[in-house]
C-alpha cells in the first residue's frame, strides 16, 4: 500500500505542506513519516499529529493524501519527481514551482496553483497537475513548463506571466487570463471574453491539445469526447509580448457557436 | 540437393540471407484512416531496395484509434537503412515531404523507450520558420509547426532498433496466375507486427543478383538463374520443370525472430495458394549475418 | 491664538513639511489650508481623560500595560504585529525587532481584509519619482480611481494643478468624485473593467488594434495626449491594487508605463493606505529584505504567502502613533492599550513620504506619553528577560 | 575595555611598510598601542596572516536604491535566510542582503569599515537609518552631486563655477547629509534622462535647461571638493559607463579633472575601445597609462564576476538601456533637483563576449597597472557581483594557475581581446592584496586611522589562516577585531559592534544658506529647513573628518 496519510482533524493554522513531498519521504517508514514535522501557524507540529500515517513510502514514489486539506498551502509545491495524489480540497500555492512529478487533486484547489512564488519570474518548470475540481486565482502564473489541468474552473488570472507551458480548464478559465503570455497555452472549455492583447486567429482542431487531453483521461481527469472531438478557437497573445502565445476557447463540436 | 513437400509445393533445401539494419517505426495517424494510409503508401513508396532507394520501408499494420497517441486512426511505418544516421536522413526526408505535407496527419514515435534515437520534429521544426512552438505532453516533446490547414504535430526524435533485413521467400507455379495468387496469399499472411515488404504489395517480379555478368558497373542485375525464359539459355538456371513464374517475397523485420516467422507463415500460405516451388535467394552465405533455412520452416506456424 | 511650524504634517502620506498651524481654542486650522491635516492635529492634541494605559477598558499605570502585553506577547502561539497608522520610522524599526524576536508576523496591512498576494513589482519593476519630479515635468497625470482631493488633499497643487504651467489632469473613474470634477478628461469605466481598460491601453499605445470598438474610442483621447508630452505620470493606490487581482492591476499599470517609456519619460506614484504605511514597508524591507507582510515564525524573515486573510492569530500587537484611539493594542480582543505620543504633533521621529522622501517630524506640543518605538523597546525588553 | 596581544603572526601592513614581518600587534582601548599588559588577551597567530581590517570604497548597501533592489528581488533571497540568534538579528542575504546581514557577512569577512558610494542627499535620513541598522562595521556615504540642479544654478551664476559659494554649498551638502564625500555620477546625463529620457554623450554636451556641460560640472564640483580638501576627494562615476568607446569619455574625464585629486569608480565600466560591429573592446592599457602618469587620480576596478548580480545605479539611462537589452525586470526612480536610479537584476555570462570582455579587462586593469596603491578591489557590490565574491577574486588575483583554469572557461573570442593570455604571469602578494583591499582605500578615503596597524590606528584587525587555496583564506578569516573586540572567530559572530557612522565636515559661511534658500524654494517639494539632518539619533555615533581646507 502506497504511503497514506489521512488527515486526523482540521488543523489550528494553515500548514505549510510542501514538506510532505513523495520524493523526499520514499523510503521512510511510518513513524519516521510521522515524526516529521510542518509549519502550522507559528509553530512546527509532528506530521503524525495532523495525519494518520499508514503504509510505507513504497519504491513506486507514490504519496495519498486523505482529507479536507484547505487549510494546507503548498501541497505538491518544489516536486521534482514521484506521484502525489489528494483525496480531498487543498489550499493555496499547490505544486507551486513544481519541476517534475504528477499531482493529482481529487478536490479543488486554492489560489496560485503551480504558481511562482512571489517575486519569482519562473514557476512550474515541469510535471503535471490535474485537478478535478476547480482552482483558485492566477493558476499556472509564470509557469515556464509542464501542464495545469483542471476538470472544473480556473480562477481569474491564470496563466498570468506564463512563459510556456499549458493550463488546462475544462470548466472554464477565468476572465484575464493570460496577461503577459509569452509562450504558454491556456485552454478552456468555456467561453470567456480574451483581454484586448489578444486576438482571433482561427478555429481548429490542435492535434496537440488532442493529445493532452488524452493524457488527462491517463492521469484520471473525465474528459468530455465532445471536447475530444470538437473545434477550438485560438487567440494570439499577449501581443504586447511576443503574440506567441495562445488562448484556445472550445467552440463547439463542429466549430458552429 | 533435397527438400521437402508441403502440400503440392516442394521446398528447396536452401537458405535466406539477411542483413543486420537499422530501422525506425512511424506511426502516422489522421482524421480517417484513408488519409493516414495515403501519408503512409506515399512515405513507403519508392523504398523498395537499399540499393536503389537508400531505405527499404513499408506499412508495417493498422492502428486503431484507441492505441494511438493522439486517439485518431493510425498506420505504422517501418523503415530501414544500413545504419542510424542513414535512417535518420531517410525518416526526415520522407516524414517531410509525404507526411507534413499530407492533409490531417500527425507522426508519431513507433519505438517509445529506444535507447537510440534520430531528431525528427527536432530538425523539422525549422520548416516553421520559427513560428513553431514545442509542447512536452507525458514527458514527450512534440512539435507544432503551422501549416495551412492548421498544425502539423510531429515528435521530437523517433527510436532506432536494430533490426534484420533481406529475409526472402522465392515462389514459383505452374502459370503466373497461379504463381501469382501464391506469392498474394503469403504476402498478405507475412505481414504483421514488426514486418516489412519494401516492394509493391509485398511482390518482386525482378528479382535481382549482385552485380552483373556482362558489367563491371552495374551494381545489380536480373536474376537469371531465376528467369523462366532464361531456363535453356543459361548453364546455371534454378527454375525447375513445370515452373512457368516466380515472384518474391522480401522481409525485413524488427528481429530475427520476427523474419523468420513471417517467412514461415508465408512458405505455408504460398503453399496452400497453389506454389508449387518455394526456394530463396542468398549470396553463398558469405555477405549476410544472418540465414534462414527453409528446413526450419516445415512446421506450420 | 497661537501659531506653530513650520512643521511637517501626518495627516496624510504627502507629509507636507510647509504647514503652519493654528490654534485658537478648540478651533484648528492649517495653512496652506487642509481639512484633513487639521483633523489630524486637533485629533492629536485634545485628549481629554484620557488615562495612559488600560487593561480590559480599565485605567491602568503604564509599566503594569507593558507587564501585561509582553505575558500575552511571550506565550502566544501566533502573535502578529500591524497597523502602523502615523508610525514614524523609529516606531517601524522598533515593532520590526519585536517581530523578530517573538517570531511574529508583521503586515502594515489590515490582518482581516483582503490580502494582496504576490507583489507585482518584483516581475517588471517600476518607474517611479518624487513629487518635485513630478510637478515640475509631467505635462499628464493620470488619476487611477483615486481621490486625492478627499485623502490627499494637497496633492493636486503639490502636483502643480493650479499653478503655472499646462498640465492636463485625467482621473479614471466612474464615481463623481471632488477630484474627478477637477479633471480635463475623465474614463468612466467600472472598477471591474480595470485589467481590461489597461491591457486595451498597452496594445493601443503599442499601435495595436483591438476588437473592442466602445473601449477604444474611450481611450482615443488619453493616448492622444499621452502622445505629444515627454512626460507622464500615472497615480494609483488601493483603488487599483486592494483585493483580488490587485497585483494583475498593478502589474498591468507597470507594463503600460513600462512600455510608455519608450518614447517618453513616464512614471508612477503610488498613494499609500496611511500615514506611516511607507515607512514601515521601507523599515521591513531593509531589516527583512522582504516588503509588505513578513513572517518571523520559522526564525527568519519569509515573505506571506497568503493569498486569503490569516485568521490565526491568538495575540495581536497594533502599532499607532498617538491620537485618541492611537497607541500600542495588544491581545485578543485589545486586552491592553497604551497612549503613545502623537509622531509629529508631541513625539520627534523620521517618516517616509508616499514618494520615499524621508522628512522629520516635530513635536510642536508636548506631551508625556513616551513614542511607540520607545514602548516597544521596553517591551522587546520584557519579552527578553 | 578588552586589551588583546596578537602574538606571532605574519603582520602584513603596508601602510607602515610591514612585509610579513612576524610581530605582535597590540590593541587597547579601541586603538593599536605599542603594548599591553600581562593581562591581556593573547590571540596566537603563529604561522597566520595578520592584516589591517578590509576597507570597502565603493558598494552599495544602504538607501533608497539598495531598498528599491531588496524589493525588487525578493526571489534571489528566499534561499538565503539568516536565523535569528539571542544576538543577532535575523535577515535575507542573496545579492541585495538585508542591512544586518549585510553587517554581519562584511564582518565575517574580515571588512571592518564600508563605503556606500552614492546616496541622494534628499535620501540622508534613509540612508542613514539602515546605516545604523547595518552593525559590524564603520560606514560612510557619498552623496550624489553630478546632476543637482541648484548646482547646475549657482555654477552659471557669474563666476559661479570657481565660486566660494559653490565650495560653501558642497560644504553646507556635506554638514546637511552627514555625508563624507561628493560623487559624480554621469555629471548631466541624469538630468536629461529624468527630463526626457536623454543623456550627454560627450563633455560638451550642453544640458538643456541649465547652460552647463558635464566638462564644467566636473571642473566645478572636482575644483570645489579639491579646494575644500575634503578627506576623501571627488569620486567620479564618468559619462557613458558601458557603452563601446567610453575609454576617450573617461580619459577626457581624466584630463580635466588634471591636476586635481580624484577618485573614479569602478573603472572596468569605462574602459572600453570599439572594435568592429558595435562590440566595445578593450582600452584598459590606455587608461592604466594615463593613471601611471598622474598619481593625483586612484580607481577601483568593479570587477564583474560570473554569475548573478543587481546593477543598481544612480545613473538612470545605464538602467533604461539595460531595460531595452531585455531586462525582465527595470526599477526607475527619479529624485528631484538631485539624482535618478535605475536597478536590473542581472547576470554575467562566461560564454557572452560582452561579459567576459568585462571581466577579462577588469582583471587587466588589476594585473597591468603598476601601483596597487592607485587601483583598488571592488565588484562595485553588487553591480559586478557581491561583496562576497572578493575571495574568488582575490585568488584570480594571486594562483595564476587557478586565473588561467577560470580564462579557459570564459569567451575565447573575448580573452583573445585582452592582455590575459599574453604571458600575463603577475601573482598578487599579500602584501598587494592588503594595499588593495585596505591600504590604499583606507589613505584615499583619508581615513588616517584606518587601514593599517601603526600605533594609533583604529584596532580593526583581520587574521586568517595562511592557506593555500586564497579562496578559503580570504573567505573565511580565523579572528576578526572591530574597534578592539573579538568580533567573529572562524566563521562565527561572537559580539556584536555597531560600527560608527564616519562623516566628512568642511568649514563654510552660512551665508550660503540664503543663497540656496530661494534655490530650495523655487526647485525642492522639502522645506529648506526641514533638509538638513539634526536628528542625532541619526547622526550620532560618528566620527568626523575634518577638512585639510585650501
Amino acid at each position: 500500500m502506497s504511503l497514506t496519510l489521512t488527515l486526523r482533524k482540521p488543523p489550528p493554522a494553515r500548514v505549510l505542506a510542501a514538506p510532505l513531498d513523495p520524493d523526499g519521504l520514499r523510503g521512510l517508514d511510518a513513524g519516521a513519516v510521522g515524526a516529521l514535522e510542518l509549519r502550522c501557524g507559528g509553530e512546527a507540529v509532528p506530521v503524525g499529529d495532523l495525519f494518520e500515517v499508514s503504509g510505507s513510502a513504497a519504491e513506486d514514489g507514490t504519496l495519498v493524501l486523505i482529507g479536507d486539506l484547505r487549510r494546507f498551502d503548498g501541497v505538491g509545491a518544489g516536486m521534482a519527481s514521484g506521484t502525489l495524489v489528494v483525496h480531498g480540497n487543498v489550499g493555496s500555492w499547490a505544486g507551486a514551482e513544481m519541476s517534475g512529478g504528477v499531482l493529482q487533486i481529487f478536490g479543488d484547489a486554492g489560489a496560485r496553483l503551480g504558481a511562482a512564488y512571489p517575486g519569482a519570474r519562473a514557476g512550474m518548470t515541469g510535471g503535471e497537475i490535474v485537478v478535478s475540481g476547480d482552482a483558485g486565482e492566477e493558476a499556472g502564473a509564470g509557469m515556464r513548463r509542464g501542464l495545469v489541468a483542471l476538470g472544473g474552473r480556473a480562477g481569474a488570472g491564470a496563466g498570468l506571466r506564463i512563459l510556456a507551458g499549458t493550463v488546462i480548464a475544462l470548466g472554464g478559465i477565468g476572465e484575464e487570463a493570460g496577461l503577459g503570455n509569452k509562450r504558454g497555452s491556456l485552454v478552456s472549455g468555456r467561453p470567456v471574453e480574451p483581454l484586448p492583447a489578444y486576438a482571433f486567429a482561427a478555429r481548429l482542431q490542435p492535434p496537440a491539445l488532442r493529445m493532452q487531453l488524452l493524457r488527462l483521461r491517463a492521469l484520471g481527469l473525465t474528459v468530455d469526447e465532445r471536447f475530444l472531438r470538437g473545434v477550438w478557437a485560438r487567440w494570439s497573445g499577449d501581443r504586447t509580448e511576443l503574440t506567441r502565445g495562445e488562448l484556445l476557447l472550445f467552440d463547439g463540436e463542429n466549430g458552429s457557436r | 540437393m533435397t527438400g521437402y513437400r508441403l502440400g503440392d509445393a516442394e521446398v528447396v533445401d536452401t537458405f535466406a540471407e539477411a542483413f543486420p539494419m537499422r530501422y525506425s517505426r512511424v506511426v502516422i495517424t489522421a482524421a480517417t484512416e484513408a488519409w493516414a494510409l495515403e501519408a503512409a503508401r506515399s512515405m513507403t513508396g519508392f523504398a523498395t531496395s537499399i540499393i536503389g532507394c537508400k531505405c527499404e520501408a513499408g506499412i508495417e499494420m493498422e492502428v486503431r484509434g484507441e492505441d494511438t497517441p493522439d486517439g485518431r486512426p493510425g498506420i505504422a511505418v517501418l523503415l530501414f537503412a544500413m545504419d542510424r544516421e542513414g535512417v535518420g536522413k531517410r525518416i526526415l526526408e520522407r516524414v517531410g515531404q509525404t507526411v507534413m505535407t499530407c492533409p490531417t496527419t500527425a507522426c508519431f514515435d513507433g519505438l517509445p523507450g529506444a535507447e537510440r534515437s534520430v531528431p525528427l520534429g527536432r530538425s523539422l521544426r525549422y520548416f516553421g520558420d520559427g513560428f513553431q512552438a514545442s509542447k512536452v505532453i507525458a514527458g514527450e516533446r512534440f512539435w507544432r509547426i503551422p501549416v495551412m490547414e492548421g498544425e502539423f504535430l510531429v515528435c521530437e526524435s523517433v527510436g532506432v532498433g536494430r533490426g534484420v533485413g533481406g529475409g526472402n521467400l522465392v515462389i514459383g507455379a505452374r502459370d503466373e496466375a497461379t504463381a501469382l495468387a501464391a506469392a498474394m496469399a503469403a504476402a498478405d499472411a507475412m505481414r504483421g507486427e514488426g514486418i516489412a515488404l519494401p516492394f509493391p504489395g509485398g511482390i518482386v517480379r525482378s528479382g535481382s543478383k549482385v552485380g552483373a555478368l556482362s558489367s563491371k558497373s552495374l551494381p545489380a542485375s536480373t536474376n537469371h538463374q531465376m528467369a523462366p525464359t532464361l531456363r535453356v539459355q543459361v548453364k546455371d538456371s534454378l527454375v525447375p520443370d513445370g515452373v512457368a513464374a516466380l515472384f518474391e517475397i522480401v522481409i525485413d523485420g524488427v528481429s530475427e525472430d520476427a523474419v523468420r516467422e513471417a517467412m514461415r507463415r508465408g512458405l505455408h500460405a504460398a503453399a496452400g495458394a497453389g506454389a508449387k516451388h518455394v526456394t530463396a535467394a542468398n549470396f553463398g552465405g558469405k555477405l549476410g549475418e544472418f540465414h534462414f533455412p527453409l528446413s526450419e520452416l516445415r512446421d506450420p506456424p | 491664538m497661537s501659531e506653530l511650524g513650520p512643521i511637517t504634517c501626518m495627516g496624510c502620506g504627502l507629509l507636507c513639511d510647509d504647514v503652519t498651524v493654528e490654534t485658537s481654542g478648540d478651533d484648528v486650522r492649517l495653512r496652506p489650508e487642509c481639512r484633513l491635516g487639521a483633523r489630524w492635529f486637533a485629533e492629536r492634541t485634545r485628549l481629554t481623560g484620557k488615562p495612559p494605559a488600560t487593561i480590559n477598558g480599565e485605567p491602568a499605570e503604564v509599566g503594569a500595560a507593558l507587564a501585561r502585553a509582553a505575558e500575552l506577547l511571550r506565550s502566544a502561539r501566533r502573535p502578529a504585529v500591524s497597523g502602523f497608522e502615523g508610525a514614524t520610522v523609529e516606531d517601524a524599526r522598533a515593532a520590526v525587532a519585536l517581530a523578530d524576536r517573538i517570531g511574529a508576523l508583521v503586515s502594515h496591512g489590515s490582518l482581516d481584509g483582503p490580502w494582496a498576494g504576490a507583489p507585482a513589482v518584483p516581475l517588471r519593476g517600476s518607474s517611479t519619482a518624487t513629487l518635485g519630479e513630478i510637478r515640475d515635468r509631467s505635462r499628464v497625470v493620470v488619476i487611477w480611481r483615486e481621490d486625492p482631493e478627499r485623502t490627499h488633499p494637497r496633492l493636486l497643487g503639490r502636483l502643480g494643478f493650479g499653478g503655472p504651467g499646462e498640465r492636463t489632469l485625467v482621473v479614471v473613474d466612474e464615481r463623481e468624485t471632488a477630484t474627478a470634477a477637477r479633471a480635463g478628461l475623465r474614463l468612466t469605466w467600472s472598477r471591474e473593467r480595470d485589467l481590461v481598460a489597461l491591457s486595451a491601453l498597452h496594445a493601443l499605445q503599442r499601435g495595436l488594434t483591438i476588437r473592442l470598438d466602445e473601449l477604444a474610442s474611450e481611450l482615443s483621447g488619453l493616448l492622444e495626449r499621452l502622445a505629444t508630452v515627454h512626460h507622464v505620470t500615472f497615480v494609483y493606490g488601493a483603488g487599483l491594487t486592494a483585493g483580488p487581482g490587485g497585483q494583475r492591476r498593478a502589474l498591468a499599470l507597470h507594463e503600460l508605463v513600462r512600455s510608455l517609456c519608450q518614447e517618453r519619460h513616464a512614471v508612477t506614484l503610488e498613494l499609500p493606505a496611511a500615514p506611516g504605511t511607507r515607512s514601515a514597508d521601507d523599515v521591513l524591507a531593509w531589516q527583512t529584505g522582504y516588503a509588505g507582510s513578513v513572517d518571523f515564525a520559522s526564525g527568519h524573515p519569509e515573505l506571506v504567502m497568503a493569498t486569503e486573510p490569516l485568521d490565526e492569530f491568538d495575540v495581536t500587537l497594533r502599532v499607532e502613533s498617538g491620537g485618541s484611539g492611537g497607541g500600542l493594542v495588544a491581545g485578543p480582543d485589545a486586552e491592553v492599550w497604551i497612549r503613545t505620543a502623537a509622531a509629529g504633533v508631541s513625539a520627534e521621529g523620521t517618516a517616509h513620504r508616499l514618494d520615499g522622501v524621508p522628512l522629520a517630524l516635530q513635536a510642536p506640543q508636548a506631551d508625556s506619553a513616551p513614542t511607540a518605538a520607545a514602548l516597544l523597546a521596553r517591551l522587546l525588553e520584557r519579552v527578553q528577560g | 575595555m578588552t586589551e588583546i596581544r596578537i602574538s606571532g603572526g605574519a603582520v602584513h601592513d603596508p601602510a607602515n611598510d610591514v612585509d610579513g614581518a612576524v610581530r605582535d600587534v597590540c590593541l587597547k582601548d579601541g586603538k593599536v598601542v605599542e603594548d599591553v599588559g600581562p593581562g591581556a588577551r593573547r590571540i596566537d597567530a603563529r604561522g597566520m596572516v595578520v592584516m589591517p581590517g578590509g576597507v570597502d570604497i565603493h558598494a552599495h548597501i544602504a538607501g533608497p536604491k539598495v531598498n528599491g533592489a531588496r524589493k525588487l528581488t525578493p526571489d534571489t533571497r528566499r534561499d538565503d535566510p539568516v536565523n535569528r540568534t539571542s544576538m543577532l538579528r535575523s535577515g535575507t542575504g542573496g545579492l541585495v542582503p538585508s542591512t544586518f546581514t549585510t553587517g554581519y557577512r562584511y564582518s565575517l569577512l574580515g571588512y571592518t569599515t564600508v563605503v556606500e558610494a552614492a546616496a541622494p542627499p534628499l535620501a540622508a535620513r534613509h540612508v542613514l537609518a539602515e546605516l545604523r541598522d547595518t552593525p559590524m562595521i564603520d560606514k560612510a556615504f557619498l552623496i550624489l552631486m553630478g546632476n543637482n540642479q541648484v548646482l547646475f544654478e549657482l555654477m552659471r551664476q557669474p563666476g559661479g563655477a570657481a565660486s566660494e559659494r559653490l565650495r560653501d554649498a558642497v560644504a553646507w551638502w556635506l554638514e546637511a547629509t552627514g555625508g563624507y564625500g561628493v560623487k559624480l555620477v554621469n555629471p548631466g546625463g541624469v538630468e536629461l534622462f529624468k527630463r526626457d529620457n536623454g543623456n550627454v554623450h560627450s563633455l560638451d554636451d550642453h544640458v538643456a535647461g541649465f547652460e552647463v556641460t558635464p566638462r564644467q560640472v566636473l571642473e566645478a564640483i572636482g575644483g570645489a571638493v579639491d579646494e575644500l580638501g575634503l578627506p576623501h576627494p571627488v569620486h567620479v562615476h564618468a559619462n557613458n559607463l558601458g557603452l563601446p568607446g567610453n575609454a576617450d569619455t573617461t580619459l577626457e574625464t581624466m584630463r580635466t579633472l588634471a591636476g586635481r585629486q580624484a577618485h573614479f569608480a569602478h573603472l572596468q565600466f569605462h574602459a572600453y575601445g570599439r572594435a568592429s560591429g558595435g562590440l566595445p573592446s578593450s582600452r584598459a592599457p590606455a587608461l592604466l597609462d594615463h593613471l601611471s602618469d598622474h598619481p593625483e587620480l586612484t580607481a577601483d576596478v568593479g570587477q564583474v564576476m560570473f554569475g548573478e548580480a543587481v546593477t543598481m545605479t544612480a545613473d538612470g539611462p545605464v538602467g533604461a538601456l539595460l531595460r531595452d537589452l531585455g531586462a525582465e525586470a527595470w526599477l526607475n526612480h527619479d529624485t528631484e533637483v538631485e539624482t535618478g536610479c535605475g536597478i536590473v537584476p542581472y547576470r554575467y555570462r562566461a560564454s557572452s563576449y560582452v561579459h567576459a570582455l568585462q571581466w577579462g579587462i577588469g582583471l587587466e586593469l588589476f594585473l597591468l597597472g603598476k601601483d596597487p596603491w592607485q587601483i583598488m578591489l571592488s565588484t562595485d557590490h553588487p553591480n559586478g557581483g557581491s561583496f562576497l565574491s572578493y575571495p574568488k577574486l582575490i585568488r584570480l588575483l594571486m594562483d595564476r594557475g587557478f586565473r588561467d583554469e577560470e580564462i579557459g572557461r570564459a569567451n575565447q573570442r573575448a580573452i583573445r581581446r585582452t592582455a590575459l593570455t599574453d604571458g600575463l604571469d603577475r601573482e598578487y602578494t599579500l602584501n598587494e592584496i592588503a594595499i588593495i583591499t585596505r591600504a590604499a582605500p583606507a589613505r584615499r578615503l583619508g581615513l588616517r586611522d584606518k587601514g593599517h596597524l601603526g600605533i594609533g590606528a583604529d584596532a580593526d584587525v583581520t587574521i586568517y589562516h595562511d592557506r593555500d587555496d586564497r579562496e578559503e583564506m580570504f573567505a573565511t578569516p580565523r579572528y576578526v577585531i572591530k574597534g578592539g573586540e573579538l568580533v567573529v572567530e572562524e566563521g562565527e559572530l561572537h559580539r556584536v559592534e555597531d560600527g560608527v557612522l564616519l562623516s566628512a565636515r568642511a568649514e563654510f559661511d552660512p551665508e550660503v544658506s540664503r543663497v540656496l534658500e530661494p534655490l530650495f524654494g523655487e526647485r525642492y517639494t522639502v522645506a529648506f529647513e526641514h533638509y538638513p539632518v539634526r536628528d542625532p539619533a541619526l547622526r550620532e555615533p560618528a566620527r568626523v573628518i575634518e577638512a585639510a581646507g585650501s
